[in-house]
């Protein structure tokens, strides 16, 4: 094992970036990695020794090298014994060698059962097209929050993610945290994760789901249990109606096309088929992962949402350019 | 009737008959017929094999085509080459093109073509099978082609996952184009199989029992059962999803009972021994390229033979690890890792066996001898990555990533096409009776080799860095632009490499040195036949004494077919007994106009399922005709 | 070929044509049986996949198929095998009488047999586009449908065939003899059908 | 070859017209007239499955339960009391009728009311059988659909001969 994580670094280069299997930031991925890397060692020593094997025939082969074509002399079985304890030698190795893998594999298959077994924190995320739409359980009714394209998670806890969807199969994939579970119409999969390292992380769906399948993206954070807490409290408070500068955007976000979709907590906004925007503006990015959170952003997204994410379900709605600031400046209260 | 008397009047080749004179009448027998009706009745296995080849090669260049398209667009991030709705129907295109117009085909071309020349007969069994084959081959293929340029292309991957491709996800006609394009080449690799498994059961030269049979012919028999058991399945998997997305059936509709993972189950039942239909073939070239070019028999024959049963039996049992990340139960996940491991040993021992045999032998570094180094190197390298992806944990983080992608490249284009160009090199004198460029083909060997490494190795580590397979575009500085960037530039000299090998081909085809019937000085009975071979293959059929017949002192053969009507001699299965002298069916048109009122059927039943019921009875009729005897009763049989 | 070759063995004496595995077209139709074999199997372990996710099978409101139609079907496609073996029997004797009568008479079972089916179709209880368990049991009735009435129209051709001046030469009577074979496999795969589709839901609810 | 390439030319050409407009998804908004809007959304598999879409999220089975009816009047049948045609019913849908719809104007798009209009025409089977969806990943409740002729309402708008649309 420790001359395999010798080998390890030199292949898998570079620092991991924040949506990299090579992350490890939770003990999932600690062990997936840790186990690939045994993988990679195997492989690499085994591939070494068939490449020296080859090499060594072609060099031999070379001494002995002719141009004339046909038969050469059927070899004197004599000659043949020892290839023939070669050949069962070599078989017998493969599958030893198959088999301490498949013992690896068990291993880490039961540590990550263990790792996932109690969860206090239940999250349920339904995969949409092209968004994802996160719910926080709590046995408090009042106590749930409705997010949308962003995870947060506390450092050092399991948490379990179970999985739906509502339309088409998605994969909720977060590489530096562990692997990926399809998120399948009519079924339910549950994903464990307890991170190791505080960070913001991106996640993105794995399974080809249509056209805007390159732009589904969710922003994870794992942050200490405190941060998480105060984030969680936040996410629970409505948002009023808001006076001043604000007022005209609220006029038009509730009277127009927006409420027929989006919801807002505390507003007549209720619109359950698209990612609700309670606490917009405290996300990272807009339109899972298509664009990172800033007022232009903001505006050239509402302005013209085909031309960032072509084919998403979210129609171009026909907005003036005050009625775009004033929409913009509302959306920006929503933290 | 009493006993068939042999009449004596019939002229017979024998020591009587034989030669020049033998040739005139033979030829007469057995050619096509002249001009466009000719080459359209034409049931000789020769030309519908190059037919396949050439029509294989073509879908070769224009999924090429689309996967150059595909490395433009991700050569950077957040490019605006290609829109999100044409690159998904460009990457769809890519691997269905791939996978079923072009890898499965073009081993069935190679198959038909040498099966017949390997065995020591005159033509395949039911040769009219073939040629219906290859034109709904080539049908299923145009209505794939023409829909994509149509703007009508299949956009849900080349395996078309529900719900995505079902009735409410992909509107308008688009997947139902690809369900019946697989219908078509379903029924093309069928007709095939079941035509090569007959002609190598019962049509091998006297002498050749299973013992003696070229490793080859071994693997396209093996592959042929795998296709005859693999096919079914996804045949009944695109009737389902036709019928969901057509009558309304409820399949796939996980809200009325059904199951979208009932597609994955079925599609992938047929998904894996396909990679495999695809793979045997190629170590059946490598096995008999490696036996020509080191002047001795590959080591380990018996070896090999079970290696490539045990491929083909493993295969049907591991379908469930690509479903690994829905979420089944653990403990049949444990099962699968265990087969899919284990399908790696047959082909670690058929390695070992070749590089022993070029340990042991006196190799000659030609061309294709490079493509065999050329395909250990990189075939082993997909199999340890297949390994990886055999384990459930590390498949999590791997599955649907560039890793995955970089895997099958490796296993396909490393483990069968490397094979394949090898093929070609090696048996282009027995097509065309020219020689190839060596020297072309050692530029073209050593670019196609690089390239593919810098093409492919990269994709490997982005899939470990977190890129997600089939996405149009990626954002920028998620470290895997530098990345993309040199796969983007490999897959340009890559395809660069690929059009030189066929430039070789079409240069060498009239400006190559003559070949004389046997170059290498191989042992099969491929060899003893002309270059190309003349229409009837062998003036006499052969007697097979061993392993190696051409490299055996004795070369006796079999005399007294009839020969001014196509006659060849069927033998017992297991040990080739001279059994019947079988008559081989005369050309036809009716298996084109057969594939065309099954085309119009299929076609329209994509717009109206009453096109099913009507449909059939043009093709009914072209069956009747096809087979109902022509012309007077004959006492000695002649199929009209 | 300048030297004359070694000619060691005589083709001429051969049969041209053979009952059972010695003919080409027996492995043909063997092959075939595979194919068919793998496809029928697979659509009845759809099926299986399919009800082993439910708890009520065939699903509440809807009724198992009614009974008399398929068992009807499934009795007469047993009592056809009588004259199919009688044609078999013919065939291989070469009796060219016997063997067109036995052909007509398979003919008109078949047609009655499609009667037959076209009124079980009539009552399954369930459409097509009701849910899978619908869509499952109508996948495997047309896939039989289409079975018997390719093979039906098989025995109508051979049965005109062996009316003409080409009936009475060795190679038809194989086809007419594999023709029984194949008919054979036909109410073979029947018969597990039927019962799945038929007895179990009754036996196992 | 060469006697069949002009007729498969031929074909495409002819495919050519209906198929690539059948299948383009054209998801930027159309700025077009009522008649080009009948044309460009009518005959559009896209428009017809978002409508499909639109149909469930904006809650219209509420009251036209699948195209039964209930609430509302049934959408199944080929009884139309306020016009038939695809610019009557967008009107239905943005403007709103007496005793009972609601007017959707600002609250979709435009667009989206033509794709919705596409997808309730679609549900009496009017539209090109190569158009249409097999059916909705959903319940199927649905009735066979009901195109027997019953007594005719008192028609606002003249009756169009609907086939011109085609």
């Amino acid at each position: 094992m420790k001359r395999a994580a010798l080998i390890l670094p030199l292949l898998a280069p570079g620092c991991a970036g924040i949506q990299s299997a090579n992350g490890r930031d939770a003990v999932q991925g600690a062990l997936i990695g840790r186990l690939f890397d045994v993988f990679l060692g195997v492989a690499v020593v085994v591939y070494a020794l068939v490449i020296v094997y080859l090499a060594l025939a072609l060099l031999r082969g070379r001494r002995h090298r002719r141009r004339e074509s046909g038969l050469q002399g059927e070899p004197a079985p004599s000659l043949e014994r020892p290839w023939r304890i070669g050949l069962i030698l070599f078989a017998s190795a493969t599958a030893l060698i198959l088999f301490g893998l498949a013992i690896a594999t068990w291993l880490t298959d039961r540590a990550l059962a263990k790792a996932g077994a109690e969860a206090p924190l239940e999250v349920e995320v339904i995969g949409n097209q092209w968004w994802w739409e996160v719910r926080y359980q709590d046995p408090v009714a009042s106590r749930i929050v409705r997010t949308a394209n962003e995870l947060h998670l506390p450092v050092g806890q399991t948490t379990r993610l179970t999985l739906k969807s509502n339309d088409v199969i998605h994969s909720m994939w977060i590489p530096n945290l562990s692997g990926k579970q399809d998120m399948i119409p009519g079924r339910e999969s549950d994903l464990a994760l307890h991170p190791t390292r505080t960070g913001t992380f991106r996640a993105q769906c794995a399974e080809f789901c249509g056209m805007q399948h390159a732009n589904m993206a969710l922003d994870v954070t794992v942050e200490s249990p405190a941060d998480f807490r105060r984030w969680y409290e936040a996410q629970l408070v409505p948002q009023p109606a808001p006076g001043g500068a604000a007022a005209a955007g609220y006029a038009i976000f509730q009277n127009r096309q927006c409420a027929s979709c989006h919801a807002v907590g505390g507003t007549p906004a209720s619109g359950q088929v698209a990612p609700d925007l309670t606490h917009v503006a405290s996300r990272n990015t807009i339109a899972a992962g298509a664009l990172p959170m800033s007022r232009e952003n903001l505006a050239r997204w509402v302005s013209d949402p085909q031309a960032v994410k072509p084919g998403n379900n979210m129609p171009k709605v026909p907005l003036s350019q005050s009625e775009l600031g004033a929409l913009v400046a509302y959306l920006e209260t929503l933290k | 009737m009493s006993e068939e008397r042999p009449r004596d009047d019939y002229l017979r080749d024998g020591p009587n008959l034989t030669g020049a004179e033998l040739d005139a009448v033979l030829d007469e027998t057995w050619r096509d017929g002249p001009g466009l009706m000719g080459w359209i009745r034409s049931v000789d296995h020769k030309s519908i094999g190059k037919r396949y080849l050439v029509t294989a090669i073509v879908f070769l260049g224009l999924g090429g085509i689309l996967a150059a398209l595909m490395r433009i667009q991700l050569s950077g991030p957040g490019h605006h080459f290609l829109g999100p709705d044409r690159y998904n129907q460009i990457f769809t295109m890519h691997g269905t093109t791939m996978m079923f117009l072009f890898a499965v085909p073009v081993m069935d071309a190679m198959a038909i073509y040498l099966v017949p020349l390997m065995i020591g007969t005159r033509n395949t069994a039911f040769p009219r099978l073939n040629a219906f084959s290859y034109w709904m081959y080539l049908a299923g293929g145009t209505l794939l082609w023409v829909a994509f340029v149509l703007n009508v292309g299949p956009d849900a991957g080349w395996f078309s996952y529900v719900p995505l491709a079902g009735p409410e996800y992909s509107p308008g006609k688009r997947v139902d184009i690809w369900a019946q394009m697989v219908t078509f080449t379903e029924v093309a690799a069928l007709a095939v199989a079941v035509s090569l498994t007959a002609t190598i059961l019962k049509k091998r030269a006297p002498g050749m029992t299973l013992a003696r049979m070229p490793i080859f012919v071994w693997a396209i028999l093996i592959v042929s059962l795998m296709v005859i058991l693999s096919m079914p399945s996804v045949a009944l998997a695109s009737s389902m999803l036709l019928a969901d997305r057509l009558v309304g059936t409820q399949f796939y509709n996980s809200y009325e009972l059904g199951d979208p993972l009932l597609w994955q189950h079925l599609f992938w039942f047929f998904g894996h021994p396909e990679v495999y239909i695809i793979f045997l073939p190629a170590a059946g070239f490598v096995s008999e390229i490696v036996q020509a070019y080191t002047g001795r028999q590959t080591f380990g024959y018996t070896t090999i033979v079970l290696a490539l049963c045990a491929t083909g039996l493993l295969a049907f049992g591991l379908w469930v690890h690509h479903m690994f990340a829905t979420g089944l139960p653990r403990l049949g996940y444990a099962f699968y890792t265990a087969a899919s491991m284990a399908v790696s040993i047959p082909a670690g021992i058929q390695i070992f066996c070749w590089i022993a045999t070029i340990w042991t032998g006196r190799p000659r570094f030609m061309v294709p001898m490079l493509w065999v180094v050329g395909f250990i190197v990189t075939f082993v390298i997909g199999g340890l990555t297949g390994v990886m992806l055999a384990s459930v944990p590390i498949d999590l983080q791997v599955h649907d990533t560039y890793f995955v992608v970089a895997h099958f490249h490796y296993v396909l284009i490393g483990g069968a096409v490397f094979p394949l160009l090898g093929a070609i090199t090696y048996w282009f004198p027995k097509f065309t009776g020219r020689m190839m460029s060596e020297g072309l083909g050692k530029v073209s060997f050593w670019l196609s080799f690089l390239s593919f490494q810098g093409t492919f190795f990269p994709m490997h580590i982005v899939g470990i860095e977190g890129m997600p397979r089939r996405v149009y575009t990626y954002p920028a500085g998620m470290g895997w632009d530098t990345l993309n960037l040199i796969s983007s530039i490999s897959a340009f000299v890559f395809a660069g490499s690929v059009i030189l090998f066929v430039a070789n081909m079409l240069l060498s085809m009239r400006g190559g040195e003559q070949a004389p019937d046997n170059p290498w000085g191989a042992p099969g009975l491929e060899w003893k036949a002309a270059s190309p071979p003349r229409p009837y293959n062998h003036a006499h059929i052969p007697i097979v004494l061993d392993n190696t017949p051409l490299w055996n002192a004795e070369q006796p053969v079999a005399y007294g077919l009839r020969v001014e009507d196509r006659e060849l001699v069927l033998t017992t299965v297991l040990d080739a007994r001279p059994d019947l002298r079988e008559p081989s069916p005369e050309p036809t048109a009716w298996p084109l106009i057969a594939a065309l009122a099954t085309t119009v059927m299929f076609i329209s039943s994509i717009f109206t399922p009453w096109a099913v019921a009507i449909g059939s009875v043009p093709i009914g009729v072209a069956l009747i005709a096809w087979f109902w005897p022509k012309g007077p009763p004959h006492p000695d049989p002649v199929i009209e | 070929m300048t030297e004359q070759p070694r000619f060691t063995t005589d083709l001429a004496p051969l049969r041209t044509y053979a009952f059972g595995h010695r003919s080409l077209t027996w492995w043909g139709i063997v092959a075939f049986f595979l194919i068919e074999g793998t496809a029928f199997a697979l659509a009845v372990a759809a099926y299986f996949y399919l009800m082993n996710q439910e708890k009520y099978w065939p699903p509440q409101p809807i009724a198992p198929p009614g009974l008399l139609a398929g068992t009807l079907f499934t009795i007469l496609l047993l009592l056809s095998e009588i004259p199919n073996t009688m044609a078999k029997k013919a065939a291989e004797a070469k009796d060219l009488p016997a063997l067109r009568k036995l052909l007509i008479v398979s003919s008109a079972i078949g047609l009655v047999l499609m009667g037959l089916r076209a009124w079980e179709l009539d009552s399954l209880n369930v459409l097509w586009s009701e849910n899978a368990y619908g869509s499952a049991v109508w996948l495997l009735l047309v896939l039989h449908t289409t079975h018997i009435g390719t093979d039906w129209v098989d025995t109508l051709v051979l049965a005109a065939l062996m009316h003409t001046e080409h009936g009475d030469t060795g190679r038809r009577y194989v086809d007419c003899a594999e023709n029984a074979m194949y008919w054979r496999f036909v109410w073979l795969l029947w018969l597990p059908i039927y019962v799945m589709l038929y007895w179990l839901p009754r036996l196992v609810t | 070859m060469s006697l069949r390439f002009p007729e498969v030319i031929a074909a495409m050409l002819m495919l050519a017209a209906t198929g690539c407009h059948r299948e383009s998804r054209d998801y930027r908004s159309l700025a077009l007239q009522a008649q080009d809007r009948t044309k460009a959304f009518g005959g559009n598999a896209f428009h017809l499955a978002q409508g499909q879409r639109l149909y469930a999220w904006m809650n219209c089975a509420g009251c036209h339960s699948h195209g039964g009816g209930g609430m509302g009047p049934p959408l199944r049948d080929d009884e139309w009391r306020y016009g038939g045609s695809l610019p009557e019913i967008v009107t239905t849908i943005l403007d709103g009728r007496p005793n009972g719809m609601p007017s959707f104007r600002g609250k979709i798009t435009e667009d989206q009311a033509w794709q919705l209009a596409t997808y309730v025409r679609s549900l009496s089977a009017r539209t090109r059988e190569d158009i249409l969806s097999g059916r909705a990943d959903e319940p199927s409740n649905v009735e066979p659909p009901v195109l027997d002729e019953r007594k005719p309402v008192r028609r606002v708008t003249p009756r169009q001969d609907d086939a011109s649309e085609e």
